[in-house]
């Protein structure tokens, strides 16, 4: 019963719609094969059908699952119920179980912390950054940046709970009216942290969930479809999604809004994180540049950690198609910038330190030369050899490449955290006190259960939720077209 | 839920939530954090006045004593010795009151296996040995004056066989009879620096492990800053930059056995000067000539080549001994632990008594007040408590220990001492102590020697104790320490002096009291008409109680008296015999290095290696905790190629022992410095295998004038050995040499 | 309450849509609200209908939520680290009883946090958020569909509504009773 | 001193002051510390692992090389600085500054954080990794006076507040102020060359009091600000030759 109406929209020539020509490559990869033929025939049964193939191959990384998964799933579960079998042990027996002594009252866990919530900066502020500016090959990629913020912070949440010597009076550090006549001291740095941290949990939680309502509602109808049971939870959390033109509206003005405000939180709660080093009066922490550079560092280790990942999805879940080339590329160019930002704050600190040569400042960097000397080398060497390599297109593209960069820029972040705080509190004003320090089993296991557990996180999130920002992508498509520019057709993007 | 409600209530939570918590912050909050003033204290308990008995320096003590428990030791500040002072072993007692390893009840040796049995079962078993014995038993003790010694010397004496003997600290039988040479009294020198300008201290590592580290390092204390507008200077010459070394303000690198050298150099430049100057009239111009004549072989620039200081520096050490006297000299385990320990001492005291006449006409004295003196009266104290001096020396325990292996002895009396352990190894102590038949023990502690014992008698800590005690102090001063029990023993355990009463009594033996008690109450009323600060208004009872509650009687302060006079025949004897023999040591060629064991204020000889906190508390040079160390000069270190843990054996031609090497630089080049005390094996968990015992290396080298053990003329050579372990330093070995960012 | 219909009508080409919709709303005089257009992805504003609704009163208010719920963060911030630094005055390394920078950070914290859960709050409220009953809906709006849900009063237009969605190219019309 | 005047007028402000030139190393401070505060021995094990709970320690300097070798000895306990920068950082209010001048530790409300231990700039403040250990009979020589820490918790010299304590309520029993010298914590008690001396340093006649405002006495790491309520009187530099 198609009307003239039909027939004539699809003669007319028009920027947008799922109607014309113009389809982005995201979702040219699933047109019909037959339908691929004959081009030049579009009709509405196609387009339909390109956008069904899409939703199944985007969710069938969570729909489907493989007896690989299970096996790894299982080992990450050992690997974590070691870690947590030394906590408990910790935790029972006393903080001793760690190798931490006067006057490095701090070590790995602090540093593994601080990692955690880098790690964390990466996927909010690169989704805000890229939401707020529109750029088109964000789409795809910004579920998994943010299930990694997300992720990240409840690992390096927990780093706290294992690093305090008393875990059972832990509440005494949260405002809650009580009748113990305890308050906890705002004036204290680990209290903003606190707060800070708990904060951006909640909004990058909420970010996460937010940007999921749509494709929750897609993976709730194939579940309905399919009787599959994720449709319980799933029907639960798309909070009865329909997608209407209100619901759109109010929802992206709504994600706009919370973009900038995670924009505003997530620095500040890395800068906070830096307090934690550089309110005290330790030499080698008490020094302004400490907020930006952890800033800076953060989304450096992030930005990484998010292109190791992407990589990793790629190969896994064979989302060649949807996470793309062109991807890792924008992500590596991102990266360069940051990575020479990184370096650059780095070198400052040092530079500063270097031509004072103030006994306890300077003292401390030959301290770090000498004992970690080698750790030092990856690091800075592993930030420069990452952009010199970065230059290229060709390394740029090449995932084997870019996934050991990547990998070797967080190895090197994590060293950075490492080297700011045991060599520091190491090398104390009070020289009588200073001393050597390697992390405990105890502490390692933790250490590496909390990466087994982010991983767990991660791969549970995957079949739980879709990890491509579907309803992103198929926005991306509405509002492009190609334009007819002399003798070529340009695809063009329609912005607000 | 509207929109508007919502909004209310969150409000209303977020304000409650602030107000709730703090509302009357100022009364609630703050008391968590500030104990109200007027809140109840826990009980201060009693303290009761007694004396140290951790080593035998005799400090004044009180004890905090809550619920029949002793809390804590702190010096009596009415105590002439410890002017309220008290050093680490003091402090650390009341751990040896409350050890876990403690012998609880009298334990019988069956076939290597310790048996209990009760109080009368043993006393009957000594009883029964003491008859078969008749005559032949050796007592020995730790060198103690006091109360147990004076019974144990009145009940078995020197009649029939009997012996006794003493295994006191290494070398003051040198101080001793270096001292009295020119004094009355056969007493230790102690000096008193209080008022000294400048301070010679020959190898007196005074403050840790001195005659009376508390006292001396108090008038160390006084010397330095404890007068206005004058600093005491202090010189300290040896072997070894010990604590006492460091605190000086210069160290000189002596040669081992040279120090008496060193003070004649001096003496020869003081009297140069005296008889240019024509000072000290008071000693006679013939005097003067003659030691003139006779430290004419002693000029700084003859005795360079042995003492290796710079004739300069003789010149101006000597100088504040004519000039800004008073100067004084000291001598210590530098001086005493070799061959010429004796002459080298009368050397020293020679200075000291040119120093203090010069002084005198210049109304200065080293010594800031003195206690009076009263020869009678400490002779009648010496005559009840204590052993006659010549009881007291190395020689007497070789003598003790031959007669042992000539099977002369059927039950042997061991008293709070461990020869096996802290008796050089080549003294064959624990093979001559298996001839004894019948051995008892009186201890707090299993040791090395209580294991060898036969029948094990576990006695009162002094804290639990009688007893009355002569303290090491200057000769003719008498001091009476008492000692009370402040906390009744908590444990099976029995005095050592009421037990051997009660045993000598039921043999058959005359016994001069019923028990320790009563015996120093006799000897107290006997000399009451001394103690003339006693008021002779009270009765026995009473005198008794006042005397308790002081902790004992001195003679008063003389504020600004003389010091002791020395004959003056004495001086012309010392004129006579200012000889300084080379010291010889034991070792030939093959051992290169002279061994130097020294005392540590924690371990002592030993006794300290069962305390937590004596292995807690780092060793003041070393820093070393929980460990024992050989010392190295680090320029030696690198030679033998030996780094800071490197495990390293020192071997003597009697034994060899094995350690991790510390590089120490304030130790000369061909020294090796061993703290003793470590390698126990039968002491307890914390004692037994850290380190090894230096004692293994040491031959008997007596030092024939005094009969001393010469122990620092052992000749030892190093090497190195296998492996190495971590040193528990509590200073960083680079942060150390970091303490100019104090700017002190 | 009164009853009222719904019809859902399904189509595959935004062009179709597009030209559906007015007269949808014409034929059957819908106010703002009464109909709706479901997609599987968001089209800018005003592309596929016109709501002004939306658009004048919605859009706006919606960021008044984010903001007074910011006020409300901003006075806990405020009370909790200045207010109770102020009655608990404990002498914390010679730091004044109100510090200013402390204050700030913990005031700029909670502002953000409570602006965060205002804008969420605002997006449940105006996007009629949660709502777990059955709803006409089609899981091939998921798929790509675009439909048109229209709220009508009676059977009659809810057949009549029905007839001429199909007419304007829906593949699919759905009609339904009180699930608008 | 301070920038905010909003402490009221004290009668008592407590002070030490460390004589450099008479200590001499010998340890008996830190005994009697251990002694009277009821500071657990950590054992072989844990001092391999670096730890130490000498609230109390004697720091060790050595400069030059032999044969012009000098060891310097510094006691080292927590300054009580004024401007504490341990207080500020705790979340938890466990450590503030009292109105007498004391850097005081509260132990039930410390969570283990360790914070305070790194902003202390004299390291001095020591973390209980295990419970303290007291055995059977050692038991009966703990102080009544001071609270055992559990595992977990911060602690440092408190200047024997104990017998700060007693010192008040014996002179207020008494009806008059405290005199110099009848408060002495335990390592001043002790000390056998006299190099620590204790007192009220409001008092301009107590001795502590002369010899804080003597032309000797220095601050540790004065650059940074703290205000130690500890004195060290420095040593003298001796012209023996």
């Amino acid at each position: 019963m198609s009307s003239n109406n039909v027939k004539r929209s699809s003669d007319a020539v028009t920027a947008g719609g799922h109607g014309d020509i113009s389809l982005l490559p995201e979702l040219e990869a699933f047109r019909d094969p037959k339908s691929k033929a004959a081009r030049a025939s579009y009709d509405d049964a196609d387009i339909y059908r390109d956008e069904k193939s899409f939703n199944e191959h985007t969710l069938a990384p969570m729909f489907t699952t493989s007896r690989a998964y299970f096996v790894f799933v299982i080992a990450l579960g050992i690997v974590i119920a070691n870690g947590f079998a030394w906590f408990v042990a910790q935790t029972f027996l006393g903080m001793g179980q760690t190798n931490m002594h006067e006057p490095l009252f701090w070590g790995a866990y602090i540093a593994t912390f601080v990692f955690w919530v880098g790690m964390s900066h990466s996927g909010t502020i690169v989704s805000s950054i890229l939401r707020l500016s529109q750029a088109n090959w964000r789409r795809p990629i910004l579920r998994a940046a943010e299930a990694m913020t997300a992720f990240s912070l409840l690992v390096a949440g927990m780093f706290p709970l294992v690093h305090v010597g008393r875990l059972w009076r832990v509440y005494y550090m949260f405002p809650l009216p009580n009748q113990r006549e305890l308050w906890p001291n705002f004036k204290s740095p680990l209290m903003w942290d606190m707060m800070a941290i708990g904060i951006y949990l909640t909004g990058s939680m909420t970010f996460l969930f937010i940007g999921l309502l749509p494709d929750l509602a897609v993976a709730r109808d194939k579940a309905i479809r399919e009787n599959n049971w994720r449709r319980h939870y799933l029907s639960f959390l798309s909070l009865g999604w329909r997608g209407s033109h209100r619901e759109w509206s109010v929802y992206n003005k709504a994600s706009m809004f919370l973009a900038v405000a995670i924009l505003c939180i997530a620095p500040s709660v890395h800068t906070i994180v830096s307090w934690d080093f550089a309110m005290t009066m330790t030499p080698g922490w008490h020094t302004t540049i400490f907020g930006p550079y952890f800033v800076v560092g953060a989304i450096y280790s992030g930005i990484a950690a998010v292109i190791t990942l992407m990589i990793s999805l790629r190969w896994i879940f064979k989302l060649d198609d949807v996470i793309r080339t062109l991807h890792i590329d924008c992500l590596a160019k991102l990266l360069i910038v940051i990575a020479i930002i990184w370096t650059y704050f780095y070198f400052c600190e040092f530079n500063v330190v270097w031509y004072s040569q103030k006994p306890e400042e300077w003292g401390i960097w030959e301290w770090q030369a000498e004992r970690f000397g080698s750790f030092l080398w990856i690091m800075v060497g592993g930030s420069v050899l990452s952009i010199f390599l970065m230059s290229w297109r060709k390394i740029r593209t090449n995932m084997v490449a870019m996934f050991f960069i990547t990998l070797l820029v967080n190895v090197g972040m994590f060293i950075e955290r490492y080297l700011i705080v045991v060599p520091i509190l190491s090398h104390r004003d009070s020289a009588y006190m200073w001393t050597d320090y390697v992390p405990s089993v105890t502490e390692l296991s933790i250490i590496v259960g909390s990466f087994a557990y982010f991983v767990l996180l991660y791969a549970l999130f995957l079949k739980l939720f879709p990890i491509v920002t579907m309803a992103d992508v198929k926005e991306g498509v509405i509002v492009s077209g190609d334009v007819k520019l002399g003798r070529h057709a340009v695809r063009m993007q329609v912005k607000e | 839920m509207d929109r508007r409600s919502f909004l209310k209530f969150g409000a209303l939570a977020a304000s409650s939530g602030v107000m709730g918590a703090c509302g009357q912050a100022t009364q609630k909050v703050i008391p968590f954090v500030i104990p109200p003033e007027d809140g109840a204290n826990p009980v201060d308990g009693y303290h009761y006045a007694t004396t140290c008995r951790e080593c035998e320096a005799g400090c004044g003590v009180v004890v905090r004593t809550v619920n029949g428990r002793a809390k804590k030791i702190e010096g009596n500040s009415v105590h002439p010795i410890s002017n309220g002072r008290a050093c680490v072993k003091a402090q650390a007692a009341v751990q040896r009151v409350y050890h876990s390893e403690r012998l609880t009840d009298p334990m019988v040796n069956k076939n290597g296996k310790f048996e209990k049995i009760s109080w009368n079962d043993a006393i009957g078993m000594l009883v029964e040995k003491l008859k078969i014995a008749n005559g032949k038993t050796f007592f020995l003790n730790n060198g103690a004056n006091d109360a147990l010694a004076g019974v144990v010397d009145s009940i078995f004496g020197e009649k029939g066989g009997n012996f006794i003997a003493s295994n006191h600290d290494f070398g003051h039988e040198s101080l001793i009879a270096g001292g009295s040479s020119l004094f009355d009294f056969p007493k230790i020198q102690l000096a008193d620096m209080s008022n000294a300008d400048f301070t010679i201290l020959l190898g007196a590592d005074m403050n840790e492990s001195g005659v009376s580290p508390v006292y001396q390092a108090y008038t160390f204390g006084q010397s330095r800053r404890g007068r206005p507008s004058k600093r005491g200077r202090f010189v300290y010459c040896g072997s070894r930059l010990s604590p006492t070394a460091a605190s000086a303000d210069k160290w000189l690198p002596v040669p081992p056995g040279q120090l008496g050298l060193l003070a004649l150099s001096i003496a020869q430049v003081v009297v140069d000067t005296v008889i240019q100057r024509e000072l000290a009239p008071s000693v006679g111009r013939d005097t003067l000539m003659g030691w003139r004549q006779a430290l004419n072989s002693f000029t700084p620039e003859k005795t360079y080549k042995k003492i290796e200081v710079k004739a300069d520096y003789i010149r101006r050490m000597a100088a504040p001994f004519v000039d800004e006297a008073p100067a004084l000299m000291v001598a210590g385990d530098g001086v005493v632990g070799f061959t010429n320990g004796t002459s080298s001492t009368e050397a020293i005291e020679f200075v000291n008594m040119l120093s203090a006449e010069i002084g005198r006409e210049k109304t200065k004295l080293s010594q800031a007040k003195t206690l009076q003196s009263n020869p009678t009266l400490k002779a009648a104290l010496q005559a009840n408590f204590g052993l006659a001096p010549e009881k007291q020396s190395f020689r007497r325990l070789k003598i003790l220990t031959d007669g042992m292996v000539g099977n002369e002895y059927k039950v042997g009396i061991i008293s709070h001492t461990n020869p096996v352990f802290d008796t050089p190894k080549s003294l064959k102590f624990k093979e001559a102590l298996a001839n004894v038949p019948f051995k008892v023990s009186f201890s707090c502690f299993m040791d090395e020697t209580t294991v060898e014992c036969n029948l094990v008698l576990p006695d009162n800590h002094w804290l639990e104790s009688w007893s009355a005690q002569l303290p090491n102090f200057r000769p003719g001063v008498p001091i009476l320490n008492l000692v009370q029990p402040t906390v009744v023993p908590f444990l099976n355990t029995k005095q050592a002096g009421d037990v051997l009463l009660e045993a000598a009594a039921k043999a058959g033996i005359a016994v001069p009291a019923k028990n320790l008690e009563s015996f120093i109450g006799t000897v107290i009323e006997k000399n009451r008409a001394y103690l003339k600060d006693v008021p002779t208004a009270l009765d026995t009872k009473e005198s008794w109680n006042h005397m308790l509650q002081s902790g004992g009687w001195w003679p008063n302060y003389n504020i600004g008296g003389q010091a002791e006079t020395p004959k003056p025949a004495s001086l012309s004897a010392v004129s006579k015999n200012l000889i300084i023999e080379d010291p010889s040591f034991d070792g030939d060629d093959s051992y290169q290095f002279y061994l130097h064991p020294y005392k540590t204020a924690h371990m002592g000889r030993g006794n300290g290696a069962n305390q937590a906190w004596m292995h807690e508390a780092p060793d003041p040079v070393t820093t070393l905790m929980w460990q024992f160390w050989i010392e190295v000069n680090p320029v030696m270190a690198s030679t033998i190629g030996v780094v800071e843990g490197d495990i390293v054996k020192v071997a003597s031609p009697y034994g060899s022992i094995t350690g991790p090497v510390f590089p120490f630089a304030g130790l000369r080049p061909d020294v090796i410095a061993v703290p003793v005390g470590y390698g126990h094996t039968k002491y307890g968990e914390l004692a037994n295998n850290v380190g090894s015992n230096a004692m293994n290396l040491l031959g008997i080298t007596i030092d024939k004038t005094s009969g001393a053990l010469a122990f620092r003329s052992q000749k030892v050579s190093i090497t190195k050995d296998k492996g190495s372990v971590m040193m528990m330093r509590n200073a960083h070995p680079r942060g150390e040499y970091k303490g100019e960012i104090f700017q002190l | 309450m009164n009853n009222h219909y719904t019809v859902l009508g399904l189509y595959k080409k935004m062009e179709t849509t597009v030209n559906a919709t007015p007269q949808i709303r014409e034929a059957f005089n819908l106010k703002d609200g009464e109909i709706e257009v479901l997609t599987s992805a968001a089209y800018p504003d005003e592309i596929l209908i016109e709501d002004k609704t939306l658009m004048y009163q919605v859009n706006k208010r919606q960021f008044l939520f984010p903001f007074l719920l910011g006020i409300v963060g901003l006075a806990i911030g405020i009370l909790l680290a200045g207010g109770t630094g102020w009655i608990m005055n404990l002498d914390v390394g010679g730091k004044p009883p109100f510090a200013l920078p402390p204050t700030g950070i913990i005031t700029y914290e909670f502002t953000l946090l409570f602006a965060v859960i205002g804008s969420v709050i605002s997006l449940l409220i105006y996007g009629g958020l949660p709502n777990w009953t059955e709803r006409a809906y089609d899981p091939d709006i998921t798929d790509g569909s675009l439909g048109i849900l229209i709220k009508v009063n009676s059977n009659e237009e809810q057949n009549k509504a029905a007839d001429m969605m199909a007419n304007l190219g829906a593949y699919k019309v759905k009609k339904g009773k009180n699930d608008f | 001193m301070k920038s905010f005047n909003y402490k009221k007028h004290n009668d008592y402000k407590w002070a030490m002051t460390v004589d450099l030139d008479r200590c001499d190393g010998c340890g008996a401070c830190v005994v009697a510390c251990q002694a009277e505060n009821n500071i657990p021995s950590l054992g072989v094990e844990q001092t391999q692992e670096g730890r130490n709970m000498l609230w109390l320690r004697i720091e060790r300097y050595i400069e030059g090389s032999y044969p012009d070798v000098k060891v310097r000895f510094l006691p080292m306990m927590c300054q009580h600085c004024d401007t504490a920068p341990c207080e500020s950082v705790c979340p938890v209010y466990a450590t503030y500054q009292n109105n007498e001048g004391l850097n005081v530790q509260v132990y039930n409300r410390c969570v283990g954080t360790r914070f305070c231990g790194n902003n202390c700039p004299y390291s001095v403040r020591y973390f209980n990794w295990y419970d303290p250990d007291f055995e059977g009979k050692e038991k009966n020589q703990l102080n009544p006076d001071v609270s055992l820490r559990e595992k977990g918790i911060m602690e440092k010299c408190t200047f024997c507040m104990q017998r700060i304590r007693r010192g008040k309520d014996n002179a207020a029993d008494e009806g008059r102020e405290v005199h110099d010298g009848d408060i002495k914590p335990a390592c001043v008690q002790t000390c056998p060359t006299g190099a620590l001396e204790f007192g009220n340093i409001n008092d301009h006649h107590s001795r502590v009091s002369k010899l804080a405002h003597s032309g000797r006495a220095i601050s540790l790491f004065e650059e940074k600000g703290t205000h130690p309520s500890v004195k060290y009187l420095k040593g003298g530099t001796a012209d023996v030759f």
